[in-house]
């Protein structure tokens, strides 16, 4: 090894081994005053966050509207092989181009979530069920009601609802429903896939309660994390944020 | 010629005459000075608020000379609060009692440079609001900061340091406030009675104090050392040539120690004109703060001459190469200016004449830590502009951007020891009382051998303190 | 059909859909407002195509037009979007690989600057109007009644069923094919001129693959030399062991001399005469057998003797008597010839030495094979010259036209300032200018028409040069319009047909019908069997190209042209050749409104965003500037004022200045951005192809005395001893992985 | 978040924080470049531009270095190794020494220690991974990178450099970085992940070329190799030990020293994951 390399080399040596020892006593001096702060934040794990991000206020419950249970989806069902993430969200009532009622098709029809939405089994996003797809149906089923007649418009005039986003993530966050789907429905034995809402729930609430879809989970940061140490999913930065 | 540290015969009412009367109505003179710092810290503030709203690149920093003078001024005013310590710390120890007129106002000098640097580090942040990340908080999320990281070391490091500083200066003053108490009237005397907290100069108050006081003495030399060590290891942890050098925490804190005593030294002489406080910051003084000065700028020099040895005679030819740009290259005039203010200028404190010179002092002092000054930035921008990779060799003259910060803090550190010196005593009353004591009591054996007096004969009542 | 095209085009319509918009936020703000419950719209598809998932791309095979190399490309395309473009692995030009240009093209395509509504002019200025006066306007100058030969198109170099009905549209109106003007700046004319003679054919099949050895002179074959990409692969295999020596003979360093062997800077407009030379080391020092050349010719290479050649050429005897060993040595070898050798007055006989060393050293029929002909000759693509556009401005002051429509082309932007195009062309009475921007030709024409991008069209085109394999390579739509206001070229087309001749023209709906029908009338052996015309037509839209048999040319023979050519002249008013050298990336200029390329620097100089004028050392001390200083420039026609880079790999006696900049329209990435040499070249002409001799001026050069910095991309332009670029010989190499046994 | 929370994270974030990240890789990829193919055309810069979101900040920027280009295309006029064998000469005859220059996605990265907020990290296929919302631009990684490779988002470059449509071209499946944000070459972890994704949907490896990166797929003289160095059956793994170049090595001991493959700055011990071939000369 000639001179100028062992010089280098050793000099980067040093470097690295020094950043060990000081990353121990660093991590000590951490430990303690983390442990201090943590004596103080013994609170939901939502007050944390929103000491985090700011921007969002978050309560620690959510308002109860009848018709569905706050979107505690954990203790409404179990989800065999899952771990249901926790926490809940109160969301705002998002005013639709339609008053879509899931429930009449989620509850009452028992029609399943992927036959509208799609794409979540095979795409990053669920998508919006294009407006052929409400057609099929409702050129024959229900051409009397008001909202489906606004839909009929609509179709005839041949340009899409313009529906509102109600769940969504930053930019930066690059969240796919296919794999989820795929970990927690087609490859769980023992999860019907007729069942499938019980899973959307784990992050959308209980859609089939709601007319309108509410957002119901914080879908932040913290309410993911959790979910992927419940569940050992991958906890690398790079699956999510590109 | 005046010989004597302090003149013995002094009066106690005086003292406390003299030290007050600093504290009261300021003169047309303070006023400016007070608006002249505003209007500095208007210039940095405007600055920072641009590049808030612009981003970092109004700064004309640039691939890959990412960090320019604030980086540097931030090392500067770390450096600079090292000195206080030294003074009210270690001379503390050693009994060096000549220390006693001049350690108070320096150790506020520590406190308040320690918050002016405190500054830079967040600003200079490309997202400056996020600065609560490098901090270890029970985070939702479950991330954490990254404690191999010499920045995060920085930030445990200057918290500390601030806190018992801060701390350290106020335990010294509590005799004093409670002088202030007993003669201020109106806000003041509210103020004094809270901070003074009920002291009446018990014995067992003294003997407490005493102790509490050398305890954190104690407590702050090392903690001092390990401070400027970490904010070294800033650059000595990186594998930058000319950053890379095992030599750097002796050597950033004998440069600490240099600036700050440099700054002693204008500050002295500012105290000493405009309080008239010639009578406790007397020539004497200066003379030894000067020489000490004069010490610690040696052992600066000779260190540097060691890095410029170790890097010659290395292994490594890039930071050989550095070198040799240092010297020779684009930041050449810089580069010998700092070798010609911190090793050449320092000289002048060798000779008796200039060192009593007060003008002389003072100018040189400037020059002194312009130099110092000049020291961090060339061991920040030549290792980032001219390193391993030649296709990425560029030089940039920092925009006005940079400047008007830099220059505003020093308007933020002037604010903040304006309004230290006229709120609390910048010079410390009891001390001096007991200097003086011990200056009398030494006095009074000379007469005694010189008379052939038996030792156990009765003494010549001499004035206690306190009477 | 054609309802399977609304379908199409349905599809390709651009969606808002949940995450796959334009992740258009950074991580602060901007993307937490995003989070607000019903701000942003989703809006769905009415009736989607089954294999149309949204967040997930697909790949639409296409034609790349940003120059006339005519490379496959592959769009990627997501909710409507083309987001990337690609190489097309299928085609035999590009193999999948695409240079910067075709990459770029996305900018072209979406570019803030283009051109969305038609303009005509009324009353004095161009103002926007809606198709149907743009149309009107057309009908009423060129509708009906005979223009006869008064009427003209002005193209760059077009191909495949675009040709054909340029051709149609000028039969209808009457003129004929010779009055189609086709124009491209950087071109290989004068080389196909000599290969024609030579060789009988005007683009031969070069095999880089058999070289061992590569003489170049001028030909930028890495470069903007007739087929970039595809001879970049080319290169490729010829650089894989066994190794293949390069050496590049030119006045100024182009990308390909940057990666020679061996670079030799030779005078301007004297590489004939160092071919010459070369000739006659090989026959008398290698005696090689001059059998098959006339007399003449052996007697013009005998006046050529070493020491002659070094004194016109300013090249080293060693290095010509190496280059000449190394010829003798290393066959089958192949020499070429390319623009900065053509552009001379001799550029004609300068080619023809470069093809005499061909002939000598037998490289005929071993590197330069037949590359057959073209089943379908009117799909053959028209090439662009430079010889036409002074034919056109000759025209022109005849007032020879009462219409010219002009097609992929900016003349007014290339053509030298001594030939007054703008000015001439004010005088003509209608103008038409088909384009994307606003771009200079299109500030003179009376009405211009904003047509679809390239990535919008329809369409077939035939590259010139094909290598191996011959095909038809299909353009089709990979997005829907970005605008609803700009047409299809071809649809213009067939409407402007269907004025002239409605009986022939009526029954086509559009283009795309068109091309359809084309397609179900091409002969049963290029349908590969096909199930029927519909399969026949997807299967070319998805491989983007229609394989054809080419006819076999069979083994070329070459007979010797004359050469002759006239000895150096020093000039000493204007001691200096401007170079105005074509690169990579704003090719003649069109690219220069594109973002990306202009940031992108150039290879050589790395100079971004500007122009600059390249010259050696002993020249800017001559002249006393140093980099960044302002350089006048001076010929007889005119004068530019440009910042000078200074460097090693160019002649003392030449001063560079790329092309591409200059312009006074053309969008706010191009406008009045740098200097464009074109305008002060002096009137002259190749004396046998007609080719403007683009190298051949003379220019005087003083301090302009204003210094500016040249933005320029790096610091150092040495390695200072640090190991980043190491070189090793290759005789190592050949050790090593040489021998044909690759490492691999 | 309770205090058995707290203890657990802290005791997970201990675990995973030694050895820069993780003990097992699933992946390291890497890159071979043929410096004797490499004609320094830019073609791979460009395509990085497109396929990355980069921005384009103009000449006033370009000029105070305030630049984004992760693939940048480094040229010498000097060849130190060559400088006794060709004879001297007033021209460059043997023309430029081209270096594409992009991150060298480290093994020891000499950025991931000094981050203070670990935004840039290891993933588990080896990847140098920079996340950009994590990032609050204390620019340390820049200032500690010796192959100078990370770029800093000076200004909000999204605001002026892509006017509309242009925007419209963007690569959703990445994020536009804003201001005070470092950005680097990710090795197209986009295309990486949706590779990857693609092969776990259908339970089965992830092949050798099924996917490319950006440059590699446009380098129209194909210098340009990438692929799983853990893998030995993959093109750059044998080219990597063709050449007789391993991870993990401060210097190579070649058997052949004559063998091209080569890293730059070996000597520091930040562990390269790119591979490059000499240039070759004919002298």
């Amino acid at each position: 090894m000639s001179v100028k390399n062992r010089g280098s080399w050793r000099r980067l040596g040093v470097s690295h081994s020094r950043c060990n020892e000081r990353c121990d006593v660093g991590a000590i001096l951490a430990a303690l005053l983390a442990l201090m702060l943590a004596l103080t934040m013994l609170l939901p794990a939502n007050a944390a966050y929103a000491a985090d991000e700011g921007g969002f206020s978050v309560p620690i419950t959510a308002p109860t509207p009848e018709g569905y249970d706050g979107g505690y989806a954990d203790d409404g069902f179990k989800v065999p092989n899952a771990v249901p993430p926790k926490g809940a969200y109160d969301g705002v009532n998002v005013e639709q181009p339609i008053e879509f009622p899931h429930y009449i098709h989620t509850k009452v029809n028992q029609i399943n979530c992927m036959y509208c939405h799609t794409y979540a089994r095979r795409s990053k996003v669920a998508g919006i069920p294009p407006l052929s797809k409400c057609m099929s149906c409702h050129l024959v089923i229900a051409t009397d009601k008001p909202r489906i007649k606004k839909l009929t418009e609509y179709w005839e005039k041949g340009i899409a609802p313009p529906w509102k986003k109600v769940h969504d993530v930053p930019d930066f966050v690059h969240f796919t429903h296919e794999k989820h789907l795929k970990k927690f429905i087609f490859d769980n034995p023992g999860m019907p896939v007729e069942k499938a809402f019980e899973v959307c729930a784990f992050c959308h609430g209980e859609v089939k309660n709601m007319t309108v879809a509410r957002k119901v989970k914080p879908l932040n940061m913290g309410f993911c994390v959790r979910c992927h140490e419940a569940n050992n999913g991958p906890n690398d930065c790079w699956k999510c944020h590109k | 010629m005046q010989t004597k540290d302090i003149n013995e015969q002094i009066k106690w009412a005086q003292i406390n005459n003299d030290v007050l009367r600093s504290l009261e109505n300021p003169r047309m003179a303070y006023w400016v000075a007070v608006g002249i710092c505003v209007a500095m810290i208007a210039c940095a503030v405007i600055g920072v608020g641009y590049v808030y709203t612009t981003g970092q690149g109004t700064l004309d920093l640039y691939w890959p000379d990412m960090w320019g003078t604030w980086i540097g001024t931030f090392i500067f005013w770390i450096g600079m609060s090292h000195s206080g310590t030294l003074l009210s710390a270690i001379l503390h120890i050693v009994h060096a009692d000549w220390r006693k007129p001049i350690y108070r106002f320096a150790e506020a000098m520590t406190t308040f440079s320690l918050m002016t640097a405190g500054l830079f580090p967040i600003i200079h942040l490309g997202r400056m609001w996020n600065l609560y990340w490098v901090i270890p908080y029970a985070s939702d999320r479950g991330i954490w900061p990254n404690f191999r990281s010499p920045l995060v070391w920085d930030a445990f490091a200057i918290f500390t340091y601030l806190t018992s500083s801060a701390l350290f200066l106020y335990i010294g003053m509590v005799p004093d406030l409670a002088i202030c108490r007993d003669n201020a009237r109106g806000w003041r005397k509210k103020l004094y009675t809270v901070l003074s907290l009920g002291w009446a100069g018990t014995d067992r108050q003294w003997r407490n104090f005493r102790k509490t006081y050398l305890l954190m003495a104690c407590f702050l030399i090392p903690l001092a050392v390990s401070v400027h060590s970490i904010v070294s290891s800033d650059f000595a942890m990186s594998i930058m040539p000319g950053w890379h050098v095992t030599t750097f925490p002796p050597y950033f804190v004998a440069g600490a120690l240099y600036s700050g005593c440099a700054a002693i030294i204008t500050l002295f002489i500012i105290l000493r004109y405009f309080f008239r406080f010639e009578e406790y910051m007397t020539i004497p003084i200066l003379e030894k703060t000067c020489k000490l000065t004069f010490v610690i700028a040696m052992a600066w020099t000779y260190l540097n001459a060691i890095e410029f040895a170790t890097v010659w005679y290395g292994p490594d030819q890039v930071d050989k190469e550095l070198l040799i740009n240092k010297f020779t290259g684009p930041y050449s005039p810089y580069f010998w200016a700092m070798l010609f203010f911190g090793s050449v200028m320092p000289f002048t404190l060798a000779f008796e004449k200039l060192r009593r010179h007060i003008p002389t002092m003072f100018v040189v002092s400037l020059f002194l830590n312009v130099g110092m000054w000049l020291e961090r930035w060339m061991i920040v921008s030549p290792t980032l502009s001219l390193s391993y990779e030649p296709f990425a060799w560029k030089v940039v003259w920092p925009s006005i951007v940079q400047w008007a910060v830099v220059f505003g803090s020093f308007g933020w550190f002037g604010l903040l020891f304006l309004v230290f010196v006229k709120v609390f005593p910048s010079v410390s009353m009891y001390e001096v009382k007991e200097m003086v004591y011990h200056r009398r009591r030494a006095v009074v054996d000379d007469n005694a051998k010189a008379l052939h007096r038996r030792s156990s004969d009765p003494q010549p009542a001499a004035e206690m303190p306190g009477a | 059909m054609s309802g399977n095209e609304i379908n199409r085009r349905d599809f390709l319509k651009i969606m808002g859909l949940s995450g796959a918009g334009a992740a258009l936020a950074g991580c602060d703000m901007p993307s937490y407002m995003t989070l607000e419950q019903g701000k942003e719209e989703v809006i769905p598809y009415v009736v989607p195509e089954e294999f149309n998932i949204p967040g997930v791309g697909v790949w639409y095979a296409s034609t790349c037009r940003q120059c006339p190399a005519g490379c496959g490309t592959h769009g990627r395309v997501r909710e409507g979007r083309v987001l990337k473009v690609e190489g097309n692995p299928g085609s035999p030009i590009n193999r999948g690989k695409l240079c910067q240009m075709g990459q770029s093209g996305l900018q072209g395509h979406y570019n803030p600057d283009r051109l969305t509504k038609p303009l005509v002019r009324k009353s004095g200025s161009l103002v926007e109007a809606n198709w149907d006066e743009a149309m009107d306007a057309i009908k009423q100058h060129v509708g009906s009644g005979g223009a006869g030969n008064r009427f003209a198109w002005f193209t760059g170099t077009v191909s495949g069923h675009q040709a054909v009905l340029l051709q149609a549209h000028l039969e209808a109106m009457g003129s004929g094919s010779g009055h189609h003007y086709v124009h491209e700046v950087v071109n290989t004319a004068v080389s196909q001129a000599v290969n024609r003679e030579v060789l009988g054919e005007a683009l031969p099949r070069y095999r880089f693959d058999q070289a061992r050895m590569i003489l170049s002179f001028g030909a930028d074959f890495l470069g903007p030399w007739q087929s970039p990409v595809h001879f970049s692969t080319e290169y490729a295999k010829f650089r894989a062991a066994p190794r293949g020596i390069l050496v590049q003979v030119e006045p100024k360093m182009t990308l390909t001399g940057a990666n020679a062997d061996l670079w030799l800077a030779v005078r301007p407009g004297t590489e004939g005469v160092l071919a010459l030379g070369i000739a006659n080391a090989l026959l008398t020092k290698h005696n090689r057998d001059a059998g098959q050349l006339p007399a003449d010719v052996r007697n013009t290479i005998a006046r050529y003797d070493l020491d002659t050649v070094t004194r016109i050429t300013d090249v080293p005897g060693d290095r010509i008597t190496k280059v000449a060993a190394w010829l003798n040595e290393r066959g089958p070898s192949l020499v070429l010839s390319g623009l900065s050798a053509e552009g001379q007055e001799h550029g004609y006989d300068t080619a023809a030495a470069a093809m005499l060393l061909n002939i000598i050293l037998g490289n005929v029929g071993k590197t330069i094979v037949s590359s057959g002909s073209f089943p379908f000759p009117q799909l053959v693509a028209r090439e662009g010259s430079t010889q036409s556009l002074s034919a056109f401005a000759e025209a022109l002051d005849k007032g020879a036209y009462d219409a010219v429509f002009f097609y992929d082309t900016n003349p007014v932007f290339t053509a030298p300032d001594y030939m007054a195009l703008g000015a001439k062309l004010d005088k003509v009475p209608f103008k038409v200018v088909f384009t994307n921007f606003r771009d200079e030709t299109a500030m003179h024409a009376d009405v211009v028409l904003p047509i679809y991008s390239q990535y919008e069209e329809w369409g077939t085109h035939v590259p010139a040069y094909q290598g191996e394999g011959s095909f038809i390579s299909v353009q089709q739509p990979v997005m829907n319009p970005l605008y609803d206001t700009t047409r299809g070229f071809g649809d213009v087309m067939i409407d402007l047909l269907k004025m002239r001749a409605p009986d022939k023209y009526a029954s086509f709906k559009d283009y795309y019908g068109y091309l359809q029908q084309a397609f179900a009338s091409f002969p049963a052996e290029v349908k590969q069997g096909a199930a029927s015309e519909e399969a026949f037509w997807q299967q070319s839209l998805q491989q983007g190209m229609v394989p054809v048999k080419r006819k076999e040319g069979g083994a070329l023979t070459a007979k010797a042209a004359a050469v002759a050519i006239p000895d150096y002249s020093q000039n000493a008013q204007y001691p200096y050749h401007l170079i105005p050298s074509p690169r990579l990336g704003m090719w003649d200029g069109r690219h220069a409104n594109v973002p990306w390329l202009q940031e992108a620097p150039d290879q050589i100089s790395k100079v971004v965003w500007d122009s600059w004028a390249e010259i050696h050392p002993d020249t800017a001390q001559k002249l006393g500037v140093a980099e960044g200083d302002y350089l006048r420039i001076t010929s007889d026609q005119g004068t530019i004022e440009v910042k000078v880079y200074i460097f090693k790999g160019i002649h003392r006696d030449a001063i560079a200045v790329p092309l591409g900049q200059g312009h006074e329209e053309y969008g706010r990435y191009a406008k009045g951005r740098g200097v464009n040499p074109l305008k002060i070249l002096s009137p002259l002409k190749d004396g046998k192809t007609g080719e403007l001799a683009m190298f051949g001026t003379r220019v005087q050069a003083v301090k302009a005395g204003r210094n500016e910095k040249l933005v320029r991309m790096g610091g150092s332009e040495i390695q200072a001893g640090r190991k980043l670029v190491a070189t090793v010989t290759a005789d190592v190499f050949r050790r090593t992985e040489g021998g044909g046994k690759d490492v691999l | 978040m309770s205090f058995k929370n707290i203890l657990e994270d802290w005791a997970r974030y201990r675990r995973t924080r030694e050895d820069g990240g993780f003990h097992v890789y699933e992946h390291k990829w890497g890159m071979a470049i043929d410096l004797n193919k490499c004609i320094g055309c830019n073609a791979c810069s460009v395509a990085c531009y497109a396929e990355n979101n980069l921005a384009v900040v103009g000449p006033e920027r370009f000029a105070k270095n305030q630049v984004m280009h992760w693939m940048r295309i480094e040229r010498y006029w000097d060849e130190p190794q060559l400088a006794q064998a060709v004879p001297a000469s007033q021209y460059q005859e043997n023309g430029g020494s081209f270096l594409p220059m992009l991150c060298q996605q480290c093994m020891a990265a000499t950025c991931e220690p000094v981050c203070p907020v670990a935004a840039t990290y290891h993933t588990p296929d080896g990847l140098n991974a920079q996340v950009y919302n994590r990032c609050v631009g204390s620019r340390y990684c820049s200032n500690n990178c010796p192959y100078r490779l990370r770029y800093f988002n000076w200004f909000s470059y999204y605001e002026s450099s892509w006017p509309a449509p242009l925007h419209m071209q963007l690569n959703p499946d990445l994020t536009v970085r804003d201001k005070g944000v470092m950005e680097k070459c990710t090795f197209c972890v986009q295309r990486i992940r949706r590779a990857k994704d693609k092969a776990k949907m259908d339970n089965r490896k992830l092949g050798d070329f099924e996917f490319q990166t950006a440059c590699q797929q446009t380098c129209p003289t194909t210098a340009i190799v990438f692929g799983d160095l853990m893998d030995p059956e993959t093109q750059v793994s044998k080219l990597w030990a063709a050449h007789q170049v391993e991870l993990g090595k401060a210097e190579q001991d070649k058997e052949n020293p004559d063998l091209r493959g080569y890293r730059v700055f070996e000597a520091l011990n930040t562990d390269p994951k790119i591979m490059y071939m000499e240039r070759v000369r004919e002298v």
